[in-house]
């Protein structure tokens, strides 16, 4: 049982971000702009917001919780602000959407050591934090039996955020005037237009949202493994963009999705901790293939219909037909 | 013309890494820097565009240029470089740390040797730093322990055999039977995965993980508070970076380099020697005033290290076993996860 | 006259000189930003980028080629595809497996003569490379499998597997691959490394080897392939309008597995040159960390518009301001400014569309003017025909 | 007079053309407006300028005598202004009810109002007994089913003038019967109709008046009590264009297309079934399958091409059956094809012109060595083709393929695809937006072709062109085919009841 709770604890840590930045991929490519630069846009939203952090911490301003939850209001406008340059191209110039977005790949890791060297007085590029923000038993909830061992120890705001996201995000899509006109530009942007839908606008709100999800996915990606960022969120946006796939643009197969590999990953990063696994003697090479190769296998039986966006990817010309 | 710089004269040039990796590149650095600022001497380091032979001795080049007059390079992998640089730059002096000027070629069954007088090659006793950590913790009531190393370069394996060592020491002497998992993560970053597998060592039992890997520590670091157990830094002091640090497995990186630059400008530049850094110069050990012991005291360490320095016993090194699961140990249960 | 027209109005061209328009427009926002963080060096670093490669004299440029050898590769992977209407993504897993099998090969196989050598072992990393890109090919085309995530996919596999096979006892046999005391690859036999040849004396110093003429060579014959051959043509068909290609009767599925094996290959090659370069070139470091030549290849291949010469110049281009970075240490700039002036250059290189119409206005002032007269009297034309269909 | 909407002097024109001449039209409260003219005649266009997809050159719309200006379709919305489109805008994957409040939903605290708004619809379904499933997916429904989500569109949004483009090509005849009584309980209620139509009968039975446009030209708006069918077909065809060509008799040889009794279901969205088609090609004659848009036409050309499977039945070429056989296979025996949509199947549009026109021959060894393509043999071919078939572009056969207009794109097919030399040309609508010389120029192609003894198989929806060229017409509709004639023996008012389904006649095979 204790294991379980472990793997379950662990898996929060490669979900979340996941999870969120998948989200964030959602509604840039449900609206009709295909976003590679969720990377890009996840390094600078951790590099403001865990700036912002080392500051605060180091000027003795606040700490704990409510530095976690500015810092995540920091990630979140740095990522969506970013993001405009990805929108502007994308849907102001009728750019190729895959040339802005690896344009803003390249950018950010030089732009975040670029800030980090030029800004920090140390002039160094890693940007340190003190983990203040780990909630070791969530009051009350904690002590719930089962629930609030998998769920509600060793726990950060931020995974609940993520679940919280995941319902907005979904309430969003599916229950708002938003959402509706929102994925009818991602997929027949002269149907939305035809019914008075401003498309340009509607990817806009897309792709800022994107921007914004991803930016959060930076912070959230650095917080529980490390005590500094370094300009880096080690491909995770790129694996944001494969769940996002995987989940074929649908918030709760993209939730699954992202359980899915997290629990891949968990399993192949921690099956040294787990007895039964070590005492295998599998080599930790095959561990870490294992959520690569079984994403491989699931697609091949998932991936006959795909359920992309229609409009995905096109730009929308106003007038044309 | 350009405006001739004043130059630089005082050069560090890392091997990819950078300077501020929080371990071996930064305690390099800040022995350059102290030395620079309290004698008023130019100072700067280089990066070069990939790892190679050429593109160090391209940064070599660069630094010469710039009015270099002494070059610290941290790391083995500018062995090759320096014994080609040495002779090419005669009138600059290096300080090769980690290494000894050879000319990389292994066919032979050992490259060529040469340590010109403009250049010092520097290793440090690791297993010396790595065993006394081991000891200590073991020492100090800890008998399930992880040693997590980056990349299995020859530093962090000594680290990791001495390491090994001491615990088995400790536990002989104390008469029970310790548990090391024992592990090389692939890299110097911190990732999720590292945390992972950290995470996944306490909540088996581990107590306490030595962390040898540059920013792989963070992650163990971050591991370590979440589970609310211990760790062990390295290289440096690290026991600013996280409250579980019970100690750090050090070796004097600034001192050392602040030292050598200070006889160079002195005029006393050991050129020519392979230094040995180690316990009988006081290059390893722990830093008792912020270590975060519960009984292991100040005496027990003095003690130690006393032995240590009178070499009154060998300590395994990267020589001694190819693998750390052939290491010879007796009350160790060695855990080698590959 | 006339040919000069026809060389100005020609969209290989205008093509061409859209992407100069942007790098000058990516330089200049670079400056802005060495102006704002440091304005008293910002000139001469400036003029530090601006010489590039130059700054090292000859050595310089040979660096310059020599750094030039994988991007361009990757480049080339990443651009054919894009010719073919496919993304991939999985350019740095195709680069690491043949890498690794190049030096493989370059290690084991020690008792084959020397030019022997290193070509089987170039053959055995584009095969390699060729493999890995196999997949996600037959994954695409029989099971709609999108090949960006089953690439980014394979680039995780092919990295582990091949730090798996490295260290694997298996291989630990003299002459091993596996450098334990350094963590890098053994040197490869001298007989699999490339020789320098004329380079060696024009550029002395440099790491430069007969890699950079075998991946011009490569890109040409690229060229070559897309523009000149049969199969070049059903591959671009069938990436510029797969239902005008399936209406013409080219087999679409055979297209995309060929497409992305031939990228693989390309990349796979890339690695090969890299990882042959001997003793004083790259070793490769057995760390669990994608290779970014992979990616690299990317912004090359967008800013060289995904035409294989252009690829040549760009891969060129980004080599030469990337040393350019390497001198800039000299002052107190940090290198990534060179990243950012990328990432500034491929940007604005988006605006493709915007900076070919204004060169087109630029160059074509007169005759856009002619082409308009064009249009009205087709317009009249018509009409006119309409009204006498009308009144007979 | 009391006229709902005015639109007074409308010009609007595309690149090189002209769409709306100076059109004038004046639609009443309560009345069915319909609005007749052959293909690109530019009802589709005037429709859309006065739903604001277009902004008009010239001309001003005004409601209830003032005047409006519309410059997208919200405003048009707001002016009770409302469209079902002649491709219909529904999002596949939205349901019906979605579909139906896009654009106009109302919300509760922030989210969807669904349940008031499928009482609405519900309401309104049965009120003008508009039969749907407020939740079935789009891509599910039939196509009259999606055309009713389209009118429930505008009835949901209280739409006071509706316009339907072409509302009756897609539907079944009793759909049709169906959407009458619905329009007419429509303007019953007060809404004022404008429809789009070709179809004649369909205007005699719902229509008030009728405003006939011509090449962009507005011909006369008509009472349609007070005329007659074939008056109003005149008006919209208008006098003969003197393009009757001397083509002779035809010279049937032996049959180069056999299609038997060819069947496909209808697998995607908006694919016609094909019921039991069966007929024959032969050498020297040139068959013309007539129709209305929509009727199964594009179907039997794929299936007879192969870009499409079939569910049934046999295709022979020279005797051989091609029914298994590859795209490839099918051109190597000889069959040629002109493609409906130029952009998707006839033209890679960032090819050279020079590329496209080798598009089916590259691999022949006359322009290819060893897998080398023989690029200056292709550039004379090319320049050969360009000459030959007046094509024109800016810079001959280098010039990209995108850049060229629509009519000269259209003719490079044409030349490809002649220039082939097939055994049986299928050509769909292989005069499409070419002007007047270029249609002469290509009518006298084919009939050369067929007089060489080729066989021809023109699938066209331009009765003029049918009635000119063809020696034998196969009258095509809801994909079967309903009658065959001699083109002597029929007119064109008649053909028109046929293409209609007002006709229908035992038809001898072959
Ligand atoms: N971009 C364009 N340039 C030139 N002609 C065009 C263009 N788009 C459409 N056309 C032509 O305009 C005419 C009418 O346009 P519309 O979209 O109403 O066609 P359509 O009704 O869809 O044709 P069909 O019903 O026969 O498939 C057609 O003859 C079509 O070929
Ligand atoms: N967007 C456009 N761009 C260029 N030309 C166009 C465009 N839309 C229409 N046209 C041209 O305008 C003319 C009128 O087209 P329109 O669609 O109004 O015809 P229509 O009367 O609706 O024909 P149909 O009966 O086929 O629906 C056609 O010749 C077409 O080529
Ligand atoms: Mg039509
Ligand atoms: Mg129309």
């Amino acid at each position: 049982m204790g294991t379980i709770y472990f793997l379950v604890q662990q898996m929060m840590t490669f979900s979340i971000p996941l999870l969120i930045v998948a989200l964030g991929g959602l509604f840039s490519e449900r609206s009709g702009v295909v976003n590679i630069a969720l990377e890009g846009i996840m390094i600078i939203g951790g590099f403001s917001s865990i700036l912002f952090i080392n500051f605060m911490q180091k000027m003795g301003v606040f700490d704990g919780q409510l530095l976690l939850i500015c810092a995540v209001l920091i990630a979140v406008i740095s990522g969506g602000a970013f993001s405009l340059l990805h929108a502007y191209a994308a849907i102001n110039m009728n750019a190729d959407q895959t040339i802005s977005g690896t344009a803003l790949n390249t950018f950010a890791p030089a732009f975040a050591i670029y800030g980090a060297r030029m800004i920090q007085p140390s002039n160094v590029q890693q940007i340190t934090f003190n983990n203040t923000f780990r909630i070791a038993s969530v009051p009350l909830l904690g002590d719930i039996p089962i629930i609030g061992n998998l769920l509600f120890k060793q726990a950060y705001i931020t995974t609940y955020i993520g679940f919280a996201i995941l319902i907005a995000a979904t309430i969003l899509l599916y229950k708002t005037r938003f959402g509706l006109r929102l994925r009818a530009c991602g997929e027949h942007p002269q149907a939305a237009d035809s019914v008075g839908v401003n498309v340009y606008k509607m990817r806009y709100f897309g792709v800022l949202i994107s921007g914004m999800l991803a930016g959060l996915g930076g912070l959230v990606f650095v917080v529980p493994t490390s005590t500094n960022f370094n300009a880096t969120v080690a491909g995770y946006g790129f694996l944001g963009i494969a769940v996002l796939i995987f989940g074929q643009w649908k918030p709760i197969r993209i939730f699954i999705a992202s359980l899915f590999f997290g629990l891949m990953k968990t399993i192949s990063s921690s099956y040294s901790g787990i007895s039964l696994l070590l005492q295998l003697g599998i080599n930790s090479y095959i561990y870490k293939m294992v959520p690569y190769i079984a994403t491989l296998i699931v697609l091949a039986f998932t991936s006959k219909r795909s359920q992309a966006p229609r409009a995905l990817g096109q730009p929308y010309d106003h007038g044309g037909r | 013309a350009k405006p001739a710089p004043k130059g630089y004269e005082i050069a560090l040039i890392t091997d990819l890494g950078t300077i501020d990796d929080k371990s071996f590149n930064q305690g390099a650095w800040e022995g350059v820097v102290a030395y620079a600022k309290a004698n008023n001497k130019t100072h700067k380091y280089y990066q070069p565009t990939e790892q190679s032979n050429d593109a160090y001795l391209a940064q070599i080049a660069l630094a010469v240029e710039n009015g270099a007059k002494i070059i610290v390079t941290p790391g083995f992998l500018f062995e090759v470089p320096i014994y080609i640089a040495q002779d090419e730059f005669p009138n600059v002096s290096f300080i090769l740390l980690d290494g000894n000027p050879n000319d990389g070629d292994w066919s032979a069954g050992a490259p060529t040797f040469k340590t010109n007088k403009n250049v010092v090659g520097v290793t440090y006793a690791e297993h010396e730093s790595g065993y006394l950590a081991g000891y200590a913790a073991v020492k100090d009531g800890y008998t399930q322990l992880g040693f997590m190393g980056g990349m299995a370069v020859p530093a962090v394996v000594r680290f990791g055999y001495g390491f090994v060592q001491g615990i088995n020491d400790a536990a002989k002497d104390l008469g029970v039977d310790a548990k090391l998992m024992y592990h090389y993560t692939g890299g110097f970053d911190a990732t999720p995965e590292a945390q992972n597998l950290a995470a996944s060592w306490y909540n088996a039992g581990t107590e306490v993980i030595f962390a040898c890997g540059g920013a792989v520590g963070f992650s163990v670091f971050a591991a370590a508070e979440a589970a609310g157990k211990k760790s062990i830094g390295v290289d440096v002091d690290q026991s600013g970076e996280s409250e579980t640090i019970i100690t750090s497995s050090t070796k004097s990186l600034a001192p050392g380099v602040e030292l050598l630059i200070s006889q160079f400008y002195a005029g006393k530049f050991p050129g020519g020697e392979n230094l040995v850094l180690d316990a009988s110069n006081d290059s390893v050990g722990l830093p008792m005033e912020t270590s975060r012991f519960k009984t292991f005291s100040q005496a027990d360490y003095d003690a130690l290290y006393a032995k240590l320095k009178a070499k009154e016993f060998a300590i395994f090194t990267d020589a001694t076993a190819e693998n750390a699961a052939g290491l010879p140990v007796t009350n160790v249960q060695l855990t080698v996860v590959e | 006259m006339d040919k000069l027209r026809r060389i100005l109005r020609s969209t290989g061209f205008v093509n061409a000189s859209s992407s100069v328009l942007a790098i000058l427009v990516g330089l200049v926002f670079g400056f802005v930003i060495m102006l704002i963080s440091n304005p008293a060096q910002a000139i001469q670093g400036f003029g530090i980028i601006l010489k590039g490669g130059f700054s090292g004299g000859a050595r310089g440029i040979g660096q310059t080629l020599y750094y030039a050898i994988p991007i361009i590769m990757t480049g080339l992977s990443v651009g054919f595809a894009f010719k073919t209407g496919l993304f991939n993504i999985g350019a740095s897993g195709q680069f690491t497996v043949g890498a690794f099998t190049a030096i493989f090969i370059g290690i084991k196989l020690n008792s084959l003569p020397a030019p022997l050598h290193w070509i089987i072992a170039l053959l055995g990393a584009m095969l390699a490379g060729g493999l890995w890109a196999l997949i996600p090919g037959l994954f695409k085309a029989y099971l709609n499998v999108n090949e960006v995530i089953s690439s980014i996919m394979m680039n995780y596999i092919g990295l582990f597997a091949v730090n798996y096979a490295i260290k694997h006892p298996a291989l630990k046999t003299a002459p091993t691959i596996f450098d334990t005391t350094m963590n890098l690859t053994s040197n490869t036999a001298p007989t699999s490394i490339l020789p320098k040849s004329f380079l060696s004396y024009l550029f002395p110093g440099s790491t430069v080897n007969i890699g950079i003429i075998i991946a011009i060579l490569i890109a040409v014959f690229m060229y070559f392939v897309l523009n000149k051959t049969t199969f070049g043509y059903e591959l671009k068909a069938c990436g510029y309008n797969k239902h005008a290609s399936q209406y013409a009767g080219i087999s679409e599925k055979r297209s995309i597995v060929l497409s992305m094996v031939i990228a693989g290959a390309l990349s796979g090659l890339g690695g090969g040159l890299v990882y042959l370069s001997g003793p004083n070139g790259r070793r490769y470091k057995v760390l669990d960390l994608l290779l970014a030549d992979g990616f690299a290849g990317i912004p090359v291949a967008l800013l060289g518009l995904n035409n294989p010469l252009g690829i040549i110049f760009a891969g060129i281009f980004i080599a030469f301001i990337t040393i350019g970075g390497e001198y800039l240490q000299s002052l107190d700039f940090v290198v990534e400014i060179i990243d950012i002036i990328t990432a500034a250059i491929i940007f604005f290189s988006a605006f493709a569309l915007v900076f070919r119409g204004f060169i087109q206005k630029m160059l074509k002032a007169e005759e856009l003017a002619v082409s308009l007269d064009d249009n009205h009297s087709s317009l009249r034309r018509q009409n006119s025909g309409k009204e006498t269909g009308g009144e007979k | 007079m009391d006229y709902v909407i005015e639109m007074l002097g409308i010009t609007k024109s595309f690149p090189g053309i002209l769409a709306n001449d100076n059109i004038t039209l004046q639609l009443k409260k309560g009345e069915i407006h319909a609005l007749l003219g052959e293909n690109g005649a530019g009802k589709s266009t005037l429709m859309s300028v006065l739903f604001g997809l277009y902004k008009p050159e010239l001309g001003i719309i005004k409601k209830s005598g003032v005047e409006v200006i519309i410059k997208n379709p919200n405003d048009a919305n707001e002016l009770g202004i409302g469209m079902v489109h002649q491709h219909f805008k529904l999002v596949h994957n939205f349901t019906v009810l979605q579909n139906i409040i896009l654009g106009v939903e109302t919300t509760v605290r922030g989210f969807l109002e669904m349940e008031a708004a499928r009482k609405k619809v519900i309401a309104l379904s049965e009120q003008y007994g508009l039969k749907v499933d407020p939740d079935a997916l789009v891509e599910n429904i039939t196509v009259g089913m999606q055309q009713r989500v389209e009118i429930l569109k505008m009835l949901y949004r209280d739409n006071e003038i509706l316009i339907f483009d072409e509302p009756t090509a897609v539907l079944t005849p009793q759909e049709i019967e169906d959407l009458m009584a619905i329009m007419r309980d429509l303007t019953k209620e007060g809404k004022s109709i404008l429809f789009i139509t070709h179809k004649l009968n369909e205007i005699k039975a719902v229509a008030d008046r009728c405003t006939v446009l011509r090449k962009g030209k507005c011909i006369g708006t008509i009472n349609v009590q007070d005329t007659t069918k074939e008056e109003m077909s005149e008006m919209m065809v208008g006098r003969r264009i003197d393009l009757t060509l001397d083509k002779g008799e035809a010279n049937a040889g032996e049959p180069v297309l056999e299609v038997r009794n060819l069947v496909t279901a209808s697998r995607e969205h908006g694919r016609k079934p094909l019921k039991d088609i069966s007929f024959t090609v032969r050498r020297g004659e040139i068959v013309c399958i007539a129709g209305i848009d929509g009727n199964g036409q594009s179907e039997l050309a794929y299936a007879v091409t192969g870009l499409m499977q079939i569910d049934g039945g046999q295709v022979l070429i020279n005797g051989q059956d091609v029914s298994k056989k590859s795209i490839r296979a099918r051109n190597l025996s000889g069959l040629a094809h002109i493609p409906e949509d130029r952009h998707k199947h006839g033209l890679i549009l960032d090819y050279t012109l020079e590329d496209n026109l080798i598009l089916k021959q590259y691999f022949n060894p006359e322009y290819q060595k060893h897998g080398l393509r023989l690029l200056p043999k292709i550039h004379s071919y090319a320049e050969g083709l360009i000459e030959r078939f007046d094509i024109r572009s800016g810079q001959g056969a280098i010039t990209l393929t995108r850049s060229m207009s629509g009519g000269n794109q259209q003719k490079a097919i044409v030349a490809r695809e002649i220039d082939y030399n097939p055994d049986i040309l299928i050509a769909v609508q292989p005069t499409r937006g070419l002007d007047v010389g270029a249609i002469e120029y290509i009518h006298k192609q084919l009939i050369a072709q067929r007089n060489s003894g080729k066989a021809i198989l023109l699938i066209s929806l331009e009765l003029d062109e049918v009635m000119n060229i063809s020696d034998r017409i196969l009258v095509i509709y809801e994909g079967s085919i309903v009658g065959e004639f001699n083109p002597k023996d029929i007119t064109v008012q008649e053909l028109g009841l046929y293409m209609a389904g007002s006709k229908a006649r035992e038809v001898n095979h072959g």
